[in-house]
């Protein structure tokens, strides 16, 4: 089976009609809406596996699809489909993962009065998702990209009653958008610069080398894109709304931070990869790194059980956009794989324990659920090692050692690399204190108590997702097939201190997994008002840490301060500075109207006032002549026609 | 002869209608409203007539009509259309419909829609008219029932927002009638064509002198600003909209601020393409100034209204932005006429998208004021969303619209603006892209206060859903700004030849 | 020839009569006969149109405005009657208007006037129309607004001035 | 003596306008004062159909157009006079000329 | 196709045959005076049949049999009274031996005048009706104007016959009379003067010819079949009932409240002849509104034109006359400030307005194809529009009068 370019429109078309069918389906047809829903993404994933084998039949062809939106008075607007490995497999996890989410959805939001709208939002974004990822054009890409941002300012902002779930949308949205003007700007150079925004048109799209050699390689035209990226993947100093973003419901979280949204500046920034400088790069390269290090720091500190999951992904994001930056796209792209499953695991485990504990998410009420939740805890427990990184069987093991030695082979600096082991002690470490927190010990409060396994409609997902997160292993190992793939002329690398790097990075997973195990795992906490270990040995690292390095408080104390002033600023230039001008130029009219007034009475009209009096007094005496005598009248006129006459005929006037 | 005279039909249905309406004394609430509704379709259908035989090729004014007028003065009865206008055109026959809709329990329907009326046709004569002294006649003219609308109807402080919108337009005019004055003294002409002919070959230069032909493109400069407006002289328009009722609202930022735009690209451009040229720089800075301080003001009113005007103002500087830079770049050496006719285009676009965008704001603004008996505060509702979902979905796709959501329309002119205007002046399009930051934050704001969150404040007891004429007036605008924001070309296939002949001569070296 | 011969006399005749008649309506009515005399001579001159709008003007509408003033004007039959009043006047009505007589008849003969052979002029009344909407509309427009602010103000002036809605006391 | 056609119709208006003079003159009672202007204008009408019939085709309609112009505006100044009739009589309740003098100055 | 040119031309031939023996000077004489005759007895018979037939219609309409006693006279050896068909001779018999009684301070001559002028006005307007298409008795150019001039006189007759008769409350009809007549002679005259407008004569002869023709084959181009046409047409048909002081405005005459007005000192035979007038009045405005609207003598359809054109006129004169009868016989008579209000408030701003739309017409007249619908539109709604409007006026505040002097 094999599709062509021409039908690619069909993956994201499929979602976008279920989500039509949804926003058409009357109130509470929850059944319906769902069904759609999956039902067009099953059908996405077919064609995908369709787009997939294409794609592998010749991975070097860029199949595009283009066409014209609209026309313009010089030139056209166009837009077009792509297929090639990168896209085909990006386009299965996302549906696959993507399936797999919405199938536990049904489950997770049965009880929900709107789970209808739900399933239609989910649609929505898998539609906008898909249009990303299908796209060969920037300007589709960026329509899409917005859609995206849209649905998930409406699935995190999903339970909009609460205040904090409708300010974190609004915090995801605007956030993200500050990233999304400088792709447009990047875009506009582009547009300007290269006359199109097509990735591939037959040798005159962007990625092709005869545009790409006249760009000349712009590092602003690469950072303007990677702001983009850096909103939307939640990369440092952008990725403060990530975290927030967990007041969604739990698929959602488990869809934007796991398979999809967050993973589309990896992906944006795998796609666009010829157009960056090595400036750009080392830029990004920096930026991931500080990401990785940052989000695991602070997941260290966190109790609440998405929130950590969240932070994690920053970290994880971290990594890819360094391996970008580093050079190894493919690297990105493997752990963007790796990573959407065994964190859409991890989500959805998460998601499956809150269920259970009546939305009770603070790992410090929880607590011995191991027992009655097996199936979760052991998929969370595959989960939490991939993420950790524990050795050859996880896929996320294989998928962070490419990064490690993409890091380690890069020539420009090494502090990534270190900053990159110390993320993976402390990947290593937190995981282990979710997972202990968690389901080790005893519970610690009533509704930990109280809980019972999952449904299957939610736990069979999650074991597929394990089978996955293990199974992934395989794309890198025994042969470095994605590699071959995506970019073969990068998969000679040598791996010549390959095995003593390899050797460190399980090292330094084992005194992760060793010291959370010590802490943690050792001797469970008993209650849930007992302090934190950590926090009992570090106090006040670990409330900056809780805190998430006070960088909310930061922005709010700058940039939400200076927004602020310039809207007080532009509010009073208005309603003092301009409005106050326009009035005085009133008064002023005003008074030069009074001065005008009083000159005219005693001036000007003096004068006149005497000529009528005088004026007035000739008529009244030349009134008297007036008798009011008809008759004389008409025989005054008849005597002086008469006269006239005379005067005409004998006075020689003629 | 043999034909209709569509345009002058187009002008003076609306009139008739008010005439009539005015006629119908006693005639009872409902009927002035259908009678009012009926006539106010008319410029709808007339519309569609003159869509079904209109020449998108042709740049030239079509459907013209030329008749002397006052042969002392060399003054014509002349109307024409082109693809601006008939864009224009169309967009009244939306929104003036919808306006009427929106306000249809407005107290004293007959006189309410005798004034609307009057308001609707002389914005058509605006839009059609090609001699200066009935164009100016209307341009003034559609001052007279705004004026009582605002009165009449408006809020507390409407008799104080209705002199200074009146005041500060006419006194911007009166610049522009001096200005047209000393043209026609010198030329002897006041038709536009034949004014732009003078402009273009120079000899009305020649005529007036370099400092005499600045003093008149400043007087109609400062009567097109004032109308648009143009910052700083936008201050007439946030009392304005926020004291109007809902329909007149809608009206006025819909219709009548594209009044100035439209003197801008009809009169201005063509007539002193070279001082436009010159003050460009300078007026870049005023447009950007519109566009960010005034989606930062935005941020700041806690009136719905207020913010809804100064999302006006912040969108119409778009169009200024894209027409200045235009300008800017005009005759610029290796210039291709590209990144000008994207600008063009989408001014023109981005005119129709404010105005479906902003009457439907409008029109949810004013629902949501109905509803609260009057409030209409930022902190006077909360969880709008949860009591009438229909309703806030409505609205958050005039909301998205208007922040520029791709799929809906807003986008694809904020993008061709974006577009031509990084092509001519990159920096102008740096600086404005705060302003769609501004925009995102303020409609946003609004959208979380008012709909999201616990019911609160009016929304927190009953409140009812969207219903009847709601419903009538915002599907239809949806509708609309998800098919324009779809296919574009619906729209742009009218103006496109147009745009291109202007790039063609105006901007090109 | 003798035809206008007649149509002089009973019209110089009705006028003169009419002018001296005591009672009013009587003279109305002798009026209306002169006016018809006049009417005929312009049928005899070939003005046909004009004519048919000397009948319709005077006999039909200025004649109706003469009666009624004379009714709404007269209390009683008697004081319709008001004869000249005093001989003085009477003696300068008729020096004045004999001089004038004298005069115009001095100039009438003793001018030198085009004879008999004339070729009649012949106009129809559609060049009377073409003139009257082509060269003359202007004239037509201000004779219009002369006649409609007349009437208005012959009902102005003429009116009461109270308000018919409210009923006088009795 | 031997008149042409046209001197006929001018002595004939002249009569007819002299008669007209004469009971505006005469009598004091303001409708007959008002008919003898009438007739005053008729006779002058009388002189346009004259000219027109018998003084040579200069141009052809403008007698006939003046008599039909001048019946328009004797029309209205009869109304009007009227009017005035009216209105005086309700003034002094009778209808002689020389008592209405009170505008005099 | 036209009627056979024999039995058109017939009354010609007729007229010829009986001059044919005089000598050539006086043979126009002849014929006028023929033409003279022949319409008078015409009209004379027509009078008398129509009251007769008048009295049976308002018989038959208030469910009675009216006149129906009165046999022919000279037809003795039939039983049959054929309708009561000698009773308009009956009554003329009748008015001519009655006494005829004239106040002692009536104005003994305007008394005897008054009812003659009437008939003589009465009986002038009819020359120039165009009867067929060949008989016209008296060809003007200014035909209409005439026609109007001599009708305005008949104003003339009513008041001689009021004032004469020094009676209260014959002074009081003619006045109100009079103020009737002159009130509704401004729509008359405004009703036929787009007619004149669109016609481009004065001619009836003219006019009629004007009419001629039938759009699509069938359809006649009668200027009732016009949007100003038929506004125009309905104007006058109101206006000529007025005119001719027939029910509804019969208020000159009011038996019941002015003991029939100016005619109350009138009796014998000039009371027959102020009836005769009055029906001549009456037959002379049907004849006129027949050729100013109805196409004169031209036949509705293109087939029937083989009938001679006076037979249609005739057709269509009774027509309207008994369109005139059944008027009187459905409708109350008005209240006089109801009369003027109709005059002054409705028809003639509607005169005005439908000048206007003739106006319009003229100026359209090229708008061809599917642009004539919208010609017809734009006329229809121009009338419409204040048709309904000033009916509103109308209507509004017809409550009972209050009298100012009534206590």
């Amino acid at each position: 089976m094999s599709l062509s370019a021409d039908l690619l429109w069909l993956i994201p078309a499929l979602p976008l009609i279920a989500a039509v069918v949804g926003a058409c389906a009357p109130r509470g047809a929850f059944k319906l809406a769902a069904a759609a829903a999956i039902a067009a993404l099953t059908g996405a994933l077919l064609l995908s596996c369709g787009a997939l084998a294409t794609a592998l039949a010749a991975p070097a062809a860029k199949l595009a699809s283009n066409f014209t939106w609209f026309d313009l008075g010089h030139g056209a607007v166009r837009l077009g489909w792509l297929i090639d490995p990168l896209t085909a497999l990006m386009c299965v996890m996302v549906t696959f993962v993507g399936l797999l989410i919405f199938v536990f959805s049904t489950g997770y939001m049965r009880d929900d009065a709107r789970a209808k709208q739900f399933f239609c939002f989910l649609s929505l974004f898998a539609a906008a998702m898909l249009g990303v990822i299908v796209a060969n054009s920037l300007l589709l890409l960026f329509v899409c990209w917005e859609l995206v941002g849209l649905a998930s300012y409406l699935l995190i902002g999903f339970w909009f009653q609460k205040p904090e779930a409708a300010a974190a949308a609004k915090k995801a949205f605007v956030t993200t958008r500050i990233g999304d003007l400088g792709l447009l700007l990047g875009l506009l150079w582009l547009q300007d610069s290269a006359g199109t925004l097509l990735l591939y048109d037959g040798g005159k799209g962007l990625l092709e080398p005869a545009v790409l050699a006249g760009l000349g390689g712009s590092t602003a035209i690469g950072l303007l894109l990677f702001c983009g990226a850096v909103g939307k993947s939640g990369q440092f100093p952008l990725h403060v709304w990530l975290p927030d973003a967990m007041e969604g419901p739990t698929p959602v979280s488990a869809l934007i931070h796991a398979a999809t949204m967050v993973a589309a500046g990896v992906f944006l920034m795998a796609r666009v990869f010829p157009l960056l400088t090595p400036d750009a790069l080392t830029v990004i390269a920096f930026t991931g790194a500080v990401t990785a290090l940052i989000g695991a720091l602070i997941a260290c500190a966190q109790n609440d059980l998405k929130r950590i999951l969240a932070f994690s992904t920053v970290s994880q994001l971290g990594y890819m956009m360094l391996a970008i930056g580093v050079g190894s796209w493919v690297a990105a792209i493997f752990h963007l794989l790796t990573h959407a499953f065994f964190k859409a695991l991890l989500f959805l485990g998460a998601g499956s324990v809150i269920h259970a504990a009546h939305h009770e998410q603070d790992i410090r009420q929880l607590g011995g659920l191991r027992g009655p939740m097996r199936v979760t805890f052991a998929t969370f427990a595959i989960g939490m090692m991939a993420l950790a990184g524990v050795p050859f069987l996880f896929s996320g093991f294989w998928s962070k050692e490419a990064i490690l030695h993409a890091t380690h082979a890069w020539g420009v600096s090494q502090l990534p690399l270190y900053t990159g082991l110390a993320a993976v002690v402390l990947t290593a470490f937190y995981m282990t204190r979710l997972v202990a927190e968690t389901f080790l010990g005893a519970p610690r409060s009533e509704p930990a108590a109280h809980a019972h396994e999952s449904p299957a409609v939610m736990t069979v997902p999650l074991a597929l997702l394990a089978a996955c997160a293990i199974l992934l292993s395989l794309l890198a190992w025994p042969s470095p097939w994605l590699q071959l793939l995506l970019d073969p002329s990068a998969a000679a690398n040598d791996h010549a201190d390959g095995v003593g790097l390899m050797a460190l990075s399980i090292a330094l997973v084992a005194l992760g997994l060793g010291a959370g195990w010590a802490m943690y795992g050792r001797k469970p906490r008993e209650k849930s008002m007992s302090a934190d270990p950590l926090a009992a040995r570090a106090p006040r690292v670990f409330a900056f840490l809780a805190a998430r390095m006070k960088f909310d408080e930061l922005y709010a104390a700058t940039f939400g301060r200076a927004a602020y002033a310039l809207a007080v600023f532009a509010d009073a230039l208005d309603r003092h500075g301009w409005d106050g001008a326009v009035r005085l130029l009133a008064r002023l009219g005003r008074f030069t109207g009074l001065v005008n007034r009083e000159a005219d009475e005693d001036g000007l009209n003096a004068g006149f006032d005497a000529t009528s009096e005088s004026l007035r007094k000739t008529g009244r005496a030349y009134s008297r002549a007036q008798t009011g005598d008809a008759h004389g009248y008409l025989l005054m006129i008849a005597f002086g026609f008469v006269v006239l006459v005379f005067a005409v005929l004998f006075g020689g006037a003629r | 002869m043999n034909k209709l005279p569509l345009l002058s039909l187009l002008v003076f249905a609306p009139w008739a209608g008010a005439a009539v309406l005015a006629s119908l004394r006693g005639a009872g609430l409902r009927a002035s409203r259908v009678v009012a509704l009926t006539s106010s379709l008319s410029t709808l259908v007339l519309a569609a007539l003159v869509l079904g035989s209109f020449e998108p090729a042709r740049t030239a004014p079509q459907f013209v009509e030329r008749h002397a007028w006052i042969a002392a003065l060399n003054v014509h009865y002349h109307l024409g259309l082109d693809g601006l206008s008939l864009v224009l055109v169309v967009l009244t026959g939306i929104i003036a419909p919808a306006a009427l809709l929106a306000s249809w329990s407005v107290g004293r329907p007959r006189l309410f829609g005798v004034l609307f009326l009057t308001l609707q046709g002389s914005a058509l004569g605006v839009f059609l008219a090609l001699d200066f002294v009935h164009w100016f006649l209307f341009w003034e003219l559609s001052l007279v029932p705004a004026f009582f609308l605002i009165k009449l109807w408006g809020g507390p402080g409407a008799t104080r927002a209705a002199y200074q919108f009146v005041i500060y337009t006419i006194g911007g005019s009166a610049f522009m009638l001096v200005g047209f004055a000393a043209m026609f003294a010198t030329t002897g002409s006041l038709d536009f064509q034949q004014l732009a002919q003078h402009g273009a070959d120079g000899s009305l230069a020649a005529k007036l002198g370099a400092g005499g032909m600045r003093l008149v493109f400043l007087g109609v400069l400062l009567g097109l600003a004032v109308k648009a407006p143009l910052w700083p002289l936008h201050t007439w328009q946030a009392p304005a909209y926020a004291e109007a009722p809902t329909g007149a609202s809608m009206f006025l930022s819909a219709v009548l601020a594209k009044m100035g735009v439209y003197g801008f690209l009809r009169i201005l451009w063509p007539i002193f393409p070279q001082q436009l040229h010159d003050a460009a720089p300078c007026l870049l800075a005023l447009a950007l100034g519109g566009i960010v301080l005034g989606a930062w003001a935005a941020l700041r009113q806690t009136d719905l209204k207020r913010m809804i005007a100064y999302s006006s103002l912040n969108h119409v500087g778009y169009c200024l932005l894209a027409l200045f830079a235009v300008t800017f770049a005009a005759g610029r050496p290796g210039l291709t006429g590209e990144a000008a006719t994207a600008a063009l285009a989408g001014t023109i676009l981005q005119m129709f998208n404010h105005g479906l965008s902003a009457a439907a704001l409008f029109c949810c603004v004013g629902v949501l004021e109905s509803r609260a008996g009057g409030r209409r505060g930022l902190h006077d509702f909360g969880g709008v969303r949860t009591a009438a979902p229909l309703f806030a979905g409505l609205c958050g796709v005039a909301l998205f619209s208007s922040l520029g959501l791709p799929g809906l329309n807003g986008f694809v002119g904020e993008f061709l603006i974006f577009r031509g205007v990084f092509g001519l002046s990159p920096a102008s399009a740096a600086v404005a892209c705060l302003g769609l930051l501004g925009t995102a934050m303020f409609l946003l704001t609004f959208w979380q206060r008012v709909f999201h969150g616990p019911r609160a404040g009016a929304a927190a007891g009953e409140f009812a859903d969207a219903r009847g004429t709601d419903l009538a007036v915002l599907v239809p605008l949806a509708a609309l700004m998800l098919a324009l924001g779809v296919a574009p070309h619906l729209l742009l296939q009218f103006i496109n030849p147009l745009v291109t002949a202007w790039a063609g001569h105006l901007v090109l070296p | 020839m003798i035809t206008l011969l007649i149509i002089a006399t009973v019209t110089v005749v009705s006028a003169g009569v009419a002018l001296l008649l005591r009672n009013l309506i009587h003279s109305a009515l002798l009026l209306i006969g002169n006016w018809v005399g006049v009417a005929a001579f312009y049928l005899w001159a070939g003005a046909e149109f004009v004519a048919f709008a000397q009948v319709l003007v005077y006999v039909g509408a200025v004649s109706m405005i003469v009666l009624f003033a004379v009714l709404l004007t007269s209390r009683s039959p008697a004081d319709m009657a008001l004869a000249p009043h005093t001989r003085s006047r009477v003696l300068a009505a008729v020096v004045t208007s004999g001089a004038v007589l004298g005069v115009l008849l001095g100039a009438v003969i003793s001018t030198p006037l085009p004879g008999t052979n004339i070729t009649v002029p012949s106009v129809t009344v559609r060049d009377l129309g073409n003139q009257l909407g082509g060269p003359h509309a202007g004239a037509v427009l201000v004779v219009g607004v002369i006649l409609t602010v007349a009437l208005i103000g012959a009902v102005v002036i003429a009116s009461t001035g109270r308000d018919d809605g409210k009923p006088d006391a009795p | 003596m031997s008149l042409s056609p046209l001197q006929l119709c001018l002595l004939f208006s002249s009569a007819l306008f002299c008669v007209g003079l004469f009971g505006a003159l005469a009598r004091s009672n303001t409708i007959l004062v008002l008919l003898g202007i009438e007739l005053m204008l008729n006779a002058a009408n009388l002189n346009f159909i004259a000219f027109w019939r018998f003084g040579g085709a200069h141009a052809p309609a403008s007698g006939v157009l003046f008599a039909i112009f001048s019946i328009a505006v004797a029309a209205a100044e009869a109304a009007v006079g009227l009017a005035l009739v009216i209105a005086i009589y309700r003034h002094q309740k009778n209808i002689r000329l020389q008592d209405a003098s009170r505008l005099k100055g | 196709m036209s009627s056979s040119p024999t039995l058109e031309r017939l009354p010609l031939v007729v007229r010829d045959w009986l001059v044919g023996w005089l000598p050539e000077s006086l043979r126009w004489l002849a014929g006028s005076l023929l033409a003279i005759v022949a319409v008078i007895v015409a009209f004379a018979s027509l009078f008398a049949l129509l009251t007769l037939v008048e009295r049976k219609l308002l018989a038959r309409v208030q469910n009675r049999p009216g006149p129906n006693r009165t046999g022919l006279p000279f037809l003795p050896f039939t039983k049959n009274r054929l309708f009561g068909l000698g009773q308009p001779l009956a009554d003329g018999i009748k008015m001519l031996t009655k006494e005829d009684i004239v106040p002692r301070t009536a104005d003994r001559v305007l008394h005897f005048l008054a009812p003659i002028a009437l008939l003589a006005f009465a009986i002038l307007t009819l020359a120039v009706i165009p009867y067929g298409r060949h008989l016209v008795p008296l060809e003007l150019e200014a035909g209409v104007l005439y026609f109007f001039a001599a009708g305005a006189a008949t104003e003339l007759g009513v008041f001689m016959a009021g004032w004469a008769s020094r009676n209260k409350y014959s002074l009081l009809a003619a006045m109100r009379a009079l103020a009737q007549l002159i009130s509704y002679e401004l729509p008359l005259l405004l009703s036929i003067v787009p007619v004149v407008m669109l016609a481009g004569t004065l001619s009836p002869g003219g006019i009629v010819e004007r009419q001629g023709g039938w759009s699509f084959g069938l359809l006649p181009q009668w200027h009732v079949f016009t949007p100003w046409g038929v506004t125009g047409f309905a104007i006058f048909f109101v206006t000529a009932l007025a005119e001719s002081n027939r029910s509804p405005f019969d208020l000159p005459e009011a038996e019941s409240e002015l003991i029939a007005g100016h005619l109350t000192e009138y009796s014998g035979f000039k009371y027959a002849l102020f009836f005769m007038a009055e029906y001549f009045g009456m037959c002379a405005l049907c004849g006129m509104g027949v050729t100013l609207f109805l196409g004169g003598w031209q036949a509705p359809l293109p087939f029937l034109a083989v009938v001679p054109s006076y037979v249609w006129f005739v057709a269509k004169l009774l027509t309207l006359l008994l369109a005139f009868m059944w008027v009187r016989a459905t409708l109350p008579r008005m209240r006089i400030d109801q009369l003027m209000r109709l005059a002054w408030k409705f028809l003639v701003p509607l005169a005005l307005v439908n000048l206007g739309v003739a106006a319009f017409w003229a100026l359209t007249a090229d708008w061809t194809g599917a642009v004539r619908a919208t010609r017809w539109l734009i006329a229809a709604v121009l009338i419409a529009g204040p048709f309904v409007l000033l009916g509103r006026k109308l209507t509004t505040g017809l409550a009972p009068r209050t009298y100012r002097y009534a206590a």
